[in-house]
């Protein structure tokens, strides 16, 4: 152990060439983020590849290496824990924790980490992002300040067009699988009942499951949102038992392999899907 | 009761029920061949077979199938070439299995173990009609080879070299009983989870084993326990708010602890082991 | 007994300059060896001559290297008529996971392959009871095999072997540890058989006990040129007295030599 | 090379070393004593210790070390007390540990098994200079331990009734036994990974014992094939760009297969087992 | 030899009305005996009758309804210095997951705690290897133990007892499945253990083999109201000599009776 210590800071020397900024992004929707605000000044690189349920990523030696040389470092503590130890050894000083800036709900006493499906978190992150980016290049500060500032216009707009859509709906009562749209509710005043909690792969408990059903009966909802990298099953039966519909509500943890969809568009499609499904006039 | 007011806690009941009923049948012939923790491993390969899929683009269901019953095959194929004990032969494979589940999943781009997850994992509370006409067919089978070929297994268990004098095909019949188990495995771990499964198939018959004297008696007891333990662990999860597998295992395992209790003044010997 | 009773003409077992060698040491070399029908013969030598492993050779649990094994005609490599042979090894089986039944054990004797879709007979149970019975153990059928004693294992293993109802039996030291009125039953049980006209292959280092019985002698020796050193009817030449006799070489305070003691 | 430019992988590779060198030194009693799948149990059970801390709101990796400290007396205790073998109390602990994991997590509301896997699954690539501290003083341990009680170590394994008139205290000598190893992989997992730790523990063992002839020689063997399987799995998953535990298992795996194949000719007895 | 050579006065065994059952089922009853220092005492009784039961319980193995034991004058539940017995038991070690050698198994007789803090001296590693030269094997020391022949390993845990330099020797049956001349070595190295003052116990069904040696003899027989049915020095009375000598009951063609034999 003895030749290892005074030499910890070496491995990140490389960084002062003035190329263009070497942003690493956790997971999809931090990915977006950097995208807009970046923009082409900045070399992107993500961590979780799509299709990947994020929560149990590992690292290869390879991606490691990209946070040790990376300018800056894109990430939710708590959320993936192979990405808090890679930051904790080799980019202490370089990362961004995005939850950091955001009022976090706790659901069931544990921190939910669901921060980005309020698109208003979004352009929190992209601010922190570009004052991030424009400290360490103070060429293009103005670029990544006005991005952001764009990132931030679309979020409104994105807000406005769940506000409105939403607005007038028969039921306010979302019933997904598992608990990953507590902000989004919030933001838009829906109830979320979800059958299972923060973690979508533990298995429902019976009781649950008839304790949903007969809320569901009770204010006479008709569908069940299930999710697109996780089993639906669980939405399935659930929908069988109750007579109600089963729909995908995407809560963006990741795109599917080979999507060509963004985050707005997706978000877009939730919306439409809630407005479907919950009667609601526009 | 209101219990067997939604149907879904019917399916569940009449799935946990046949499932803890035949597992512990399979589960004695693995206990006796050291294979106790085969359902785990199991679990591992199968998710091995979804990765490979998605590497290929292929089905995941039948690869996972494959995938298991070439790792049912294999077991027995390292114990019968290298000089290997059965349980080496299964961690073996176990270790194997989630080392090429990751790497396939972190060589197929895009393609995590959540996933994976999605196609393999079933739970008692979504057991669907479908899956109970699977489960079925699986005890059927279960019967089956259990009437026609249980008295070669039970040689082949007992004494590999001396059944292979009686002109039993100890390779095919070691190779059966670790399909067998595979086979039930995935069944089951589609339609009651991978915890239940690979669980109920041990725990009821290292439970029954303490007390009985015969192979026959501890594959009875055995499934009594696993069907006992079944009922009440999901009736039990109905009430108290808690997923119906573990539950339905504490359950199980808390018969074992009974009768190890009672068991200890019946047989007062043995310090140590 | 429910099997036929056939008395065929030829060897019942017969190996030709058969060569078994472990990681290179070589343990039986040049073996051609004769069991006739309904004869008894006692396989001796000492302690490493390879007698299990001869026993391990004809019935296929061991690869050889050179030579040939028939049984019953057949070459081993095509053999199918496993159900004519029963076998007791010279180990006791060890601890077992799942509990057995003496019964069990003995049951297990009926299962090959050919009685698979077959439920079990009546006359199988009869047969299991019989043999049971005739070691004296049957009222210890229920019991668990491993909480019997060491002698009583032994005459389990016994019973097993005789429920088969093989034409041809090979028990590797079968009397290892039996006590003396057992040692009687067995004698009994071998004489029976002999009866029957099955063909019995004995490993043992006494053969003082069984000697009145004993059609053939063969006597394996370790480290020659030939591992069989005799072949042929009792008894044996003196030279060869010392691996079938135990307690002769020290005459207990001056003791009578017994018949075919002839002392080296 | 470039490899050793990044002090994480100079840090990775010692960890690699380390534990390559000293994990099979346990395993091969692990699997003397059949307990080959105590690795992948013991970090079911220290998941169950840090689903309890979250419930109890005790400090998560204390706790996870207590548990698999008590899941390491648990299995030695079932063992003696009920006629139980290792590997069926390893079975009910390993499903013991599953079952209790998930139902703390789901009574401690809000808290999935990726709250867990957080505080309980380190990473090769991300050994900090306090966990090669953390490994350092664990194969002191291994080392000191093993030269004390190595011989009645070895004893027990042999035959623990004999052991016992020798006057070894064998429950005791077994529980230090589990008691290591349960060390071994709580440390191990947070340092350098769960399947890294467990695996390398026996996997090298498994490879030896094909060709050895003395339990020393097989010890020796396989921590020299758990060695080389480590520097050589860590190099090649920097070029090939795969997590570097699951290579390492692999290289290991390979190694078995590939003594599997040169033994054949060496051992050409044993037609069944 | 390391071990200090002392001779206590008192006896080296002694049991007082010991009782031991199996679920109930009693196997010994009301058994007291005594083994004094420097003598051979043999163990004999039918199958089943007991001796393993005896032995295990001797040694702490085997909890005891009722009754004491004393080993060196300490009762069982103070005693604690087991390196002074060895037990050879009577089955054979089971299959090994790890390969175990033979010097590794006749080493591990030197494993006592007492020696813990002690790295291995050369003086026990000449314990070993006399040992194991003793029983004529020390030439497969490095070979696995379990591809030794079941005669053979017999002989390694014989030479791991011997290799422990004990003052007190329990053998269970430890010429079963002996050859004739290592049947010889056995009664030589028996002879040596007792002019070397040590004190033996040896379990066995066939008594002529070292009948010249023994002391004492013990007869267990199963089911009576006192286990103990003889315990005196040989010869044994003519009505117990069924469980002590092997072939007479069915004499040979005739043959000449050997010396204790009295028919009955
Ligand atoms: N699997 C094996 N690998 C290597 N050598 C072996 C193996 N099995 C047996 N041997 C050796 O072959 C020789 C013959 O062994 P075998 O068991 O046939 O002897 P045996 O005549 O039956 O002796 P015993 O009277 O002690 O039973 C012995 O020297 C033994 O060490
Ligand atoms: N664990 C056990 N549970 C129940 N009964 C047992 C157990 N162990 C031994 N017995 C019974 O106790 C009796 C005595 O057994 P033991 O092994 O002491 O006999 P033994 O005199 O050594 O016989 P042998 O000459 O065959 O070795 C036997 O009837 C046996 O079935
Ligand atoms: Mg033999
Ligand atoms: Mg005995
Ligand atoms: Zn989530």
């Amino acid at each position: 152990a003895l030749l290892l210590v005074g030499c910890s800071a070496s491995g990140s020397a490389t960084t002062s060439t003035r190329s263009h900024p070497k942003v690493v992004a956790a997971f999809y929707p931090l990915q977006f983020a950097a995208e807009q605000v970046g923009g082409s000044h900045i070399d992107i690189t993500t961590l979780t590849q799509a299709g990947v349920e994020p929560h149990d990523l590992e690292l290869s030696a390879q991606q490691v290496a990209s946070i040790a040389s990376a300018d800056v470092v894109l990430y939710i503590k708590g959320f993936q824990p192979a990405v808090d130890d890679a930051i904790a050894q080799e980019a202490a000083g370089k990362a961004v924790d995005v939850g950091a800036e955001i009022t976090h709900l706790t659901t069931g006493g544990a921190v939910d980490p669901h921060i980005w499906l309020d698109p208003a978190n979004m352009t929190a992150i992209g601010n922190a992002l570009a004052n991030r980016l424009a400290s360490i290049d103070p060429d293009h500060a103005a670029t990544y300040r006005t991005n952001a500032r764009a990132l931030a216009a679309q979020m409104v707009v994105l807000a406005r067009q769940y506000q409105s859509g939403l607005a007038r709906c028969a039921s306010r009562t979302i019933v997904v699988s598992h608990a990953a749209f507590a902000y989004l509710a919030k933001a838009f005043g829906l109830q979320q009942v979800a059958i299972m909690g923060l973690s979508p792969d533990a298995e429902p408990s019976p009781a649950r499951m008839a304790q949903v059903a007969q809320l569901m009966r009770a204010d006479h909802v008709h569908t069940i949102y299930s999710e697109t990298l996780v089993s639906p099953k669980v939405a399935q039966t659930l929908a069988q038992t109750t007579g109600a519909k089963a729909v995908v509500l995407d809560p963006l943890e990741g795109l599917k392999p080979g999507s060509t969809d963004n985050y707005v568009s997706v978000m877009q499609a939730n919306l439409t899907a809630l407005q479907a499904n919950q009667g609601c006039r526009s | 009761m209101g219990l067997l007011d939604y149907d879904f806690m019917r399916r569940a009941l009449l799935a946990a029920a046949l499932i803890g009923l035949f597992a512990p049948l399979i589960g004695v012939f693995l206990v006796q061949r050291r294979l106790a923790l085969l359902g785990d491993g199991m679990g591992h390969v199968a998710l091995t077979g979804v990765g490979l899929a998605l590497l290929l683009r292929t089905a995941p269901i039948p690869t996972a199938m494959i995938t298991a019953a070439a790792g049912a095959f294999l077991i027995e194929f390292i114990r019968a070439r290298s000089r290997t004990a059965g349980d080496v032969a299964l961690a073996l494979l176990f270790y194997g299995g989630i080392a090429g589940g990751v790497l396939f999943a972190s060589l197929a781009p895009g393609q995590g173990t959540g996933t994976l997850n999605a196609y393999l994992f079933g739970s008692l509370s979504t057991v669907a009609a479908s899956d109970l006409i699977a489960l079925v067919i699986l005890c059927a089978i279960i019967v089956i080879t259990l009437v026609v070929f249980g008295r070669e297994m039970f040689a082949v268990s007992l004494d590999a070299q001396i059944a292979a004098t009686q002109g039993v095909a100890v390779r095919s019949i070691s190779t059966m009983m670790a399909m067998l188990a595979a086979i039930v495995v995935v069944v089951g771990m589609r339609t009651v989870g991978l915890l239940l499964v690979s669980a109920i198939m041990i725990v009821p018959v290292a439970a029954a084993q303490q007390i009985t004297r015969s192979f026959r008696a501890t594959a009875a007891l055995g499934s009594a326990l696993g069907l006992t333990a079944s009922v009440l662990g999901l009736v039990g999860s109905y009430y108290v708010q808690v997923p119906p597998g573990p539950a339905i295992v504490i359950v199980a395992l808390g018969g074992f602890a009974v009768i190890a209790v009672v068991a200890v003044p019946v047989r007062r010997y043995r310090t140590t082991r | 007994m429910t099997a036929e009773r056939r008395e065929p003409d030829g060897a019942i077992v017969s190996t030709q300059h058969l060569c078994v060698a472990f990681d290179g040491a070589t343990v039986l070399q040049d073996v051609s060896i004769t069991l006739a029908p309904a004869q008894v013969t006692a396989l001796l030598g000492p302690n490493g001559s390879g007698k299990s492993t001869l026993i391990n050779a004809l019935v296929g649990l061991q690869p050889v290297q050179h030579g040939t094994v028939e049984l019953f005609g057949i070459p081993l490599g095509r053999f199918s008529q496993w159900q004519r042979l029963a076998l007791v090894p010279q180990h006791l089986p060890g601890a077992s996971s799942i509990p057995v039944s003496v019964w069990e054990t003995v049951m297990s004797a009926r299962s090959s392959p050919r009685r698979r879709w077959r439920p079990i007979q009546r006359s199988e149970r009869q047969l299991c009871t019989d043999a049971l019975d005739r070691v004296g153990l049957l009222h210890r059928r229920r019991d668990r095999l491993d909480t019997l004693s060491g002698g009583q294992q032994r005459r389990v293993m016994l019973a097993r072997a005789l429920a088969a109802d093989a034409q041809l039996l090979i028990l590797d030291e079968p009397t290892a540890g039996m006590d003396a009125q057992n040692l009687q039953v067995f004698v009994e049980v071998i004489a029976h058989q002999r009866e029957l006209g099955r063909t019995v292959l004995i490993v043992t280092h006494d053969l003082d006990d069984i000697e009145h019985l004993i059609d053939q002698a063969i006597v394996l020796e370790a480290s020659t040129d030939q591992s069989v050193v005799f072949a042929g009817p009792p008894p044996l030449p003196p030279s060869m007295h010392h691996v079938a006799h135990h307690h002769h070489e020290t005459p207990p305070q001056g003791a009578a030599s017994p018949v075919v003691a002839v002392d080296p």
